[in-house]
């Protein structure tokens, strides 16, 4: 056996949108000279961590057949307390720290046991909480807040003999829920569950602790998301979770994951993020002007999900 | 049992009841605004009330359609932004332009509607995601179009008219948007176009054995609720103007929030154009109450959030004690 | 550290903006920062869908166009997200621009990023709606915000003769603007015992918001004579509730900014006058930046003023067929918008 | 002493009581037969016993001592494994996975080994002598299959109790045979099988004793042998019925309706008279449902065509449908009703032409024509304004023939039409099918119940691997032949 052939298959194999952003990173080197730095290549794997963790969350709890709106607003709220937390405590670094884990943690389970109790769609009650959530903020502040700590502007700006330090922990994170969801009895049943609840359900399956479960890593991850962000930041802005909820949804939906559930690729999402990252930059780069560039967005979105056509919306029979 | 008596209809159902809720929701809440404030049971200050609703309430008499199928139009908050725009452009200060710029932005609202339809009905997409792309699209085309400040002028009169109170006391615009609601419930439930929105909402497959159109339906239904976000941009600049290029920017989500609140919820088959009205009171007479109550912003944040949520967790409830057996 | 250096002002205190007219003309030393041969200017809007913003950029380009060695403008649009502002200014950076104008959507949250673009060597200009004091920012071009507030604040209170029930107007909670904004007003009030401030509330700069509020605001209460509102937009909004309202006669409305509408509706009504919005300042930072670069002599930063329009003059200035969203200016057609 | 007790169990739902005080004993070692008709409340006493649904009051017993479930998982380590009426696999998934879905394998640090799991189900299936390829995705078998598939997944539990809620509703003879043996097999290892079905032959093979509900009461349990099937009708209706005595109407001779030519082994050509039951016999999956659905325009028509009325039949559902041929389904929960629509609205949904002009509906007249043929199918319902699902599968059917009728077919196709209909309701349905064949509408129609098929078809198709292989005409045939047919050991 030659080597193309073992090579081919590999390739033929891998989910589209790993092929859309080798296809553009190529492009970008291609004909930006700029863009093919190594110093802009670690600024956008940097820039993505963020959205990176919060997707790798809504990861969960879409493969499980459920959404969770309310992360974007969590980052926010993290973010906040956490800067307000490193100003208020200073020296209190690591419990500040665990303690926005928690938080985050928090709200997940919360969101999971209201959708266990009340029946309702996670739809809407995860956009009932984002309200909630945003409420939160506001109530604690109307402005930025507090400031960050070395500690944790070194995960978001800091590097490791060049590499990011922020893409270290992505990858781990990465593995992690790689084996969680792809691997683990957990991921099986939550894929289970994503396909078909009920027969989850007979199967005997403990779906409310599954959706419990999803939830809280959800919220844990938006938790690691809403940290980064603070160190990114370096101050609590109470916006700054805007709108992420969407990015996030958008880059699982991209990595080949069908809003209904029951299938999930840990790494095409990866690739997902990066693959958004990467044209916000090159875009940039470009000197496409901003109202284009948004157009162009736009039209990726929708050009994205016609391609990632998932399976299951074949017609029925 | 006779024919009759199957024909019968019972006084109270459990199910009446899931439909009579938010109306009774309403009711309560109206009463309940009545004791922190006389005014809200003033002809006048209903009306105006009413007014204050209309883009957002007639935008989600076409967004109702689409949930009732399963969907969701995440680009009506860009439709409005972009109608308002496109028809003070087109109206551009003159009064003979007014039916022609009315004219333009409906069909600019339906054709954005027509390519959301095309694209989720061949493409078999998530809505969800599709009509978050197509919003993008949208704004960036209005940003284009108009590099960032909004050119137009209204008509003259356009905006007297409809801010207008019929003799004294209903505003012209609060009837503009009964107008809509009585039009969307009549395309509910006297046309086929209604039926076939419910049976292909209910169930696909089974609409498909039983010969409904269902790309048709789908299609006209996207048309449908950018037609009426093309008349909430009209609603919206009536009310407020020509102010800037992003006037509707976030209203899909206040819209969602009507629409569900009234019933219609994701699962597709339910709800219907009369209980998103009432969604649409319940939202706004329940905003209106935080802020002459004097809560803070933040606060009105949260109470949003929670109405949405014991509103569905309230659907839900009563759906399942309605007889209903699917989980 | 990266960030958290940014020497924080006390935006509700009148002694800061004087101790910021004192900075504004020290000198600044120029000499670490000049280049030779065609320069690139890079711009990082917070958000450009707004016609003020819109307009200043407008001039930006306008003004480099006057600048043989500016060879090239970049802009980008953060969309009121400070992530991608981030992401923007480590774009432009990348991109090779010898100086960064910037509205930032948050001063501190861009601090990071702004520290980068110092460290490169990269001069920095604040275009925003507050003055930044800090050694990652080479520059302020700014609207001297309390002054301009006071202009609004004085006359308001001249139309009342100092007495009455008033409505506070604000842009986004939390936002500086609203900040200063709401500080002038409460402290020229301690002046008026017969003034009573009812309710200050955020219209988001936006007519239909203001609009709506304002038309709960007037279910509140029974009596209200006179709304602060120092965004000509906003104005125009609670003007059309207390309109439809039937309550105009007892509406006496601050001055707003020289935003078309309102001019507009200020030559109409031929009272309540408008201040200028200080759209000069991107053609100052242009200025500016070209003579950090080019080692010219210039102070840390260039304060634009503003000024008080009686009514009679609106009526000269304001352009009745041009539409509600936009600004006077003195651009050569070709660089107004579209 | 019982195996299984239930001490006054009650289940209530909104306007309905299940379940009245249901006292019932089984014992180990027994095949015990509940029936009743169409909503007596047997699937409900089964998801009570199963922890599927919780009762609203009352005690289940296991060996003398009360439980409580509150998960089918939790019920299932109690000894209790059950074949839900519904499918409760996933499609997307594999047939081994399936099976050991809720109690996977594990290779180190939890990771689920799904290649154990593969040869453990192959191992299960011989042993049981199912016929299943454990590494199928489940969403490519054929419903025959699928219920297999269920019921690998329950005896893959230890269980004590065995619960079967219609198990056979879509297995052929063959299928059923064999599982009969299981049943028999397990049952001498002294388990407990409860054994649901609607087909009064079967019960009188394999039960030992049956209980029988009615209205949601238990009206009696017997031992088989102190029983007959006219007692055990009267017992599940009240009153007597008449027995279900063939009588299959000589055909008046009428033009030919519908002509199909490419599927049947010799190609030759079908055809289809005017009033004509046309029967289609065969195994599971055969592929009976698949030329029905390929008629009726659901799938690509390779290589078969079908003339209607000499004009070849559109490639399209709504097409066929205009055109009058109907089909009705075999899976009323994938693709027959529509949820969480009124009854009216459910009937009527084939026929909105018929109720409407120029795109408008004239919804009085669609409301009292569905209200007065719904009253002739005898639906029980509390009120036409319920959703549909809060119905019980038989009226659920009558529903959807409902639906067919006012289509106004020249052809019905019908797919398992009397599959989960009780005793009475399949009468009507029978009732109905032949009004509708002397009214001149062609009938072909599918079932896995041959004694239903030689009592109501004029001629008989047999399909084997999806192909029409011979046609017999009614009089030529009785049980025995037919079986020998569709499993092709005539042509030796
Ligand atoms: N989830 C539910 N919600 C409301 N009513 C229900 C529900 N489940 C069952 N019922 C009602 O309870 C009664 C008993 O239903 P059940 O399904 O137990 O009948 P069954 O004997 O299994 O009938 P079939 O032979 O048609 O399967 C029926 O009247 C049915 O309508
Ligand atoms: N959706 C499908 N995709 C692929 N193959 C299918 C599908 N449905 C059925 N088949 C296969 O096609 C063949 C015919 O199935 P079909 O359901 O038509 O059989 P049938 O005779 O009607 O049996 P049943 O008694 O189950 O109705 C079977 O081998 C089945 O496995
Ligand atoms: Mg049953
Ligand atoms: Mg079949």
């Amino acid at each position: 056996m030659n080597r193309a052939q073992l090579v081919i298959p590999f390739f033929s194999r891998l989910p589209p949108i790993v092929w859309a952003l080798l296809l553009t990173v190529a492009f970008g080197a291609l004909y930006n000279p700029q863009f093919r730095t190594v110093d802009n290549a670690m600024n956008v794997l940097e820039q993505s961590a963020t959205l990176a963790f919060l997707a790798l969350g809504q990861a969960f709890v879409i493969a499980g057949g459920l959404i969770d709106l309310s992360v974007g607003q969590l980052v926010g709220l993290v973010t906040v307390v956490a800067c307000m937390g490193f100003e208020a405590f200073p020296g209190w670094g690591l419990p500040v720290i665990l303690g926005c884990l928690l938080l985050g943690a928090v709200v997940g389970a919360i969101n999971g046991t209201l959708i266990n109790r009340l029946r309702m769609p996670p739809l809407i009650l995860t956009f009932g909480m984002l309200s909630v959530l945003q409420g939160c903020i506001f109530m604690l502040t109307d402005r930025s807040v507090g400031s960050s700590i070395p500690a944790i502007d070194f995960i978001a700006h800091g590097r490791i003999t060049g590499i990011p330090a922020s893409l270290i922990l992505v990858v781990i994170a990465t593995v992690i829920a790689f084996y969680c969801l792809q691997r683990s009895t957990f991921g099986w049943h939550l894929l289970a569950m994503g396909n078909s609840a009920s027969a989850a359900r007979k199967a005997g399956l403990n779906v409310r602790g599954l959706a419990l479960n999803a939830y809280v890593i959800s919220g844990l991850f938006a938790g690691i998301a809403g940290l980064v962000l603070a160190g990114r930041l370096g101050t609590g802005f109470p916006n700054a979770g805007v709108g992420l909820e969407l990015d996030s949804i958008v880059a699982v939906v991209l990595g080949g994951t069908p809003l209904k559930g029951g299938r999930v690729n840990v790494v095409a999402i990866l690739a997902a993020v990066l693959f958004l990252g990467t044209i916000s930059n090159l875009l940039n780069l470009m000197q496409v002007p901003t109202f284009t560039q948004i157009l162009i967005k736009g039209i990726i979105v929708i050009l994205a999900i016609l391609l990632e056509r998932p399976r299951w919306a074949a017609a029925p029979q | 049992m006779s024919a009759s008596a199957l024909a019968k209809r019972p006084l109270l159902s459990r199910h009446l009841l899931d439909k009579a809720a938010v109306w009774i929701v309403l009711l309560i809440l109206l009463i309940a605004a009545g004791f922190v404030s006389e005014a809200f049971l003033k002809l006048n200050y209903l009306g105006n009330l009413v007014r204050q609703a209309a883009p957002i309430g007639i935008t989600a008499v076409g967004v109702t359609f689409v949930m009732i199928l399963r969907g969701v139009d995440l680009s009506v908050g860009a439709i409005v932004s972009m109608s308002a725009v496109v028809c003070a452009l087109v109206m551009d200060g003159k009064a003979e332009n007014l039916w022609l710029a009315i004219g333009v932005t409906c069909a600019t609202g339906s054709l954005i509607g027509l390519a959301n339809g095309l694209l989720i009905a061949y493409g078999r997409v998530s809505s969800f995601i599709l009509t978050l792309g197509m919003s993008i699209v949208v704004y960036g085309l209005v940003q284009m179009g108009t590099g960032g400040t909004a050119r137009g002028i209204v008509s003259p009169g356009f905006r007297e008219f409809l801010n207008d109170r019929i003799g004294n006391v209903v505003p012209t615009l609060a009837i503009c948007f009964v107008i809509a609601v009585v039009v969307g419930i009549f395309l509910q439930s006297q046309t086929r176009f209604g039926r076939n929105v419910y049976l292909v909402g209910a169930n696909p497959h089974s609409a498909r054995l039983a010969g409904i159109p269902a790309v048709q339906t789908t299609v006209i239904a996207y048309c449908v609720s950018g037609l009426f976000a093309g008349l909430g941009g009209i609603a919206l600049l009536a009310r407020t103007g020509v102010s800037g290029t992003n006037p509707g920017a976030g209203m899909e989500f206040d819209v969602l929030a009507a629409v569900i609140l009234g019933g219609t919820t994701f699962a597709g088959g339910r709800g219907g154009v009369g209980s998103t009205f009432a969604g649409v009171l319940v939202l706004f007479i329940a905003l209106n109450l935080a802020n002459v109550a004097g809560l803070p912003f933040a606060a009105q944040l949260t109470i949003k959030g929670i109405i949405i949520i014991a509103a569905s967790a309230a659907h839900a409830w009563i759906g399942r004690s309605g007889g209903d057996r699917t989980e | 550290t990266g960030s958290g250096t940014a020497q924080e002002l006390d935006l509700t205190k009148e002694s800061t903006y004087d101790q910021i007219l004192e900075w504004a003309n020290e000198p600044l030393d120029t000499s670490q920062y000049k280049k030779d041969g065609k320069l690139k200017i890079g711009v990082s809007a917070g958000y450009l869908s707004n016609a003020w913003i819109n307009f200043t950029a407008q001039m930006i380009k306008y003004e480099a166009s006057l600048h043989p060695e500016i060879e090239e403008i970049k802009i980008t649009d953060a969309g009121f997200n400070p992530t991608k502002q981030a992401a923007d200014i480590d774009d432009l950076l990348t991109s090779g621009v010898d100086a960064i104008l910037f509205w930032p959507v948050d001063e501190k949250a861009i601090m990071p990023a702004l520290k980068k673009a110092h460290d490169q060597g990269v001069v920095t200009i604040n275009i925003g709606y507050n003055f930044m004091r800090d050694p990652s920012v080479t520059s302020n071009a700014y609207v001297n915000q309390w002054g301009y507030t006071e202009q609004v604040v004085d006359q308001f209170i001249d139309s009342l003769d100092g007495k009455g029930k008033i409505i506070a107007m604000l842009p986004i909670a939390g936002s500086s603007a609203a900040v200063v904004q709401l500080a002038v007003l409460e402290q020229k009030l301690k002046d008026y015992p017969d003034m009573e401030l009812l309710s200050a509330e955020y219209g988001d700069w936006d007519r239909a918001k203001a609009k709506q509020l304002t038309e709960n605001l007037l279910q509140r209460f029974p009596q209200i004579d006179g709304a602060f509102s120092p965004a000509g937009q906003m104005s125009m909004g609670i003007y059309e509730a207390f309109d439809e309202a039937g309550r105009l006669d007892e509406l006496t409305l601050s001055p707003g900014d020289d935003y078309n509408g309102w001019v507009k509706l200020v030559a109409n009504e031929g009272k309540w006058g408008s201040v200028t919005s200080g759209l000069e300042v991107g053609r100052a930072a242009v200025q500016q930046a070209v003579d950090i670069l080019t080692g010219a002599q210039t102070t840390t930063a260039i304060v634009v003023p503003t000024r008080y329009l009686a009514p009679e003059e609106a009526k000269e200035l304001h352009e009745p067929d041009r539409p509600d969203d936009w600004f006077k200016t003195d651009l050569p057609a070709e660089y107004l918008p579209q | 002493m019982a195996l299984l007790e239930t001490h006054d169990l009650t289940r209530r739902f909104p306007g309905v009581v299940a379940l009245r005080a249901v006292n019932f004993t089984a014992r180990a070692g027994e095949v015990h037969a509940v029936c009743g008709a169409n909503g007596a409340g047997k699937s409900t006493l089964m998801n009570v016993l199963s922890g599927t649904i919780a009762p609203s009051s009352g005690r289940v017993l296991i060996n003398g001592k009360s439980v409580s479930f509150t998960t089918p998982a939790e019920a299932r380590s109690a000894g209790i494994a059950i074949v839900y009426q519904e499918f409760s696999s996933i499609p997307e998934l594999t047939v081994a996975d399936n099976i050991f879905l809720g109690q996977e394998f594990r290779k180190g640090f939890g990771i689920v080994d799904h290649k154990r799991a593969s040869s453990e189900a192959r191992a299960l299936m011989e042993r049981f002598r199912i016929d299943l390829d454990p590494d199928a995705a489940v969403g490519t078998l054929g419903v025959a299959d699928r219920q297999l598939l269920e019921l690998a997944r329950a005896l893959s539990t230890d269980a004590q109790v065995l619960i079967l809620d219609e198990p056979t509703g879509v297995l052929s003879l063959s299928e059923q045979r064999n599982l009969f043996e299981v049943i028999r097999t397990l049952r001498d290892r002294g388990m407990l099988i409860l054994y649901i079905s609607h087909r009064l032959e079967e019960i009188f093979e394999i039960a030992d004793t049956v209980s029988v509900m009615r209205d949601g009461e238990l009206v009696a349990t017997r031992e088989k042998g102190s029983l007959d099937r006219k007692e055990l009708v009267r017992l599940m209706t009240g009153h007597e019925v008449s027995d279900t005595e063939a009588i299959v109407d000589s055909l008046a001779g009428g033009e030919t309706v519908l002509t199909i030519d490419g599927i049947t082994s010799d190609d030759s050509r079908i055809l289809l008279a005017e009033g004509e039951i046309l029967g289609l016999a065969g195994l599971v999956g055969a592929g009976r449902t698949s030329i029905a659905r390929r008629l009726a325009g659901l799938r690509p028509r390779t290589g078969m065509t079908a003339q209607l009325k000499g004009k070849p039949l559109p490639f399209d559902a709504a097409g066929v449908l205009k055109t009058g041929l109907v089909y009705l389904t075999e899976d009323r929960k994938e693709d027959g009703i529509f949820g969480p629509l009124s009854i009216p609205m459910n009937a009527t949904a084939a026929a909105l032409d018929y109720f409407s002009s120029a795109g408008f509906l004239a919804r009085r007249r669609e409301r009292s024509e569905a209200a007065t043929l719904l009253e002739q199918l005898r639906l029980v319902a509390s009120s036409l304004d319920m959703p549909i699902t809060s119905l019980s599968g038989g009226n659920q059917q009558k529903v959807l023939f409902a639906r067919a009728l006012l289509a106004q077919p020249k052809v019905l196709i019908c797919d398992e039409p009397t599959r989960g209909v009780d005793v009475a309701a399949r009468e009507d349905i029978y009732r109905l099918l032949r009004d509708l064949s002397k009214r001149g509408v062609a009938i072909i129609m599918i079932s896995s119940e041959l004694d239903e098929l030689i009592a109501m078809c004029h001629r008989i198709a047999i399909v084997r691997h999806g192909a029409v292989h011979s046609v017999v005409a009614n009089e030529d045939l009785d049980e025995h032949k037919l079986v020998l047919a569709a499993t092709g050991s005539d042509a030796a």
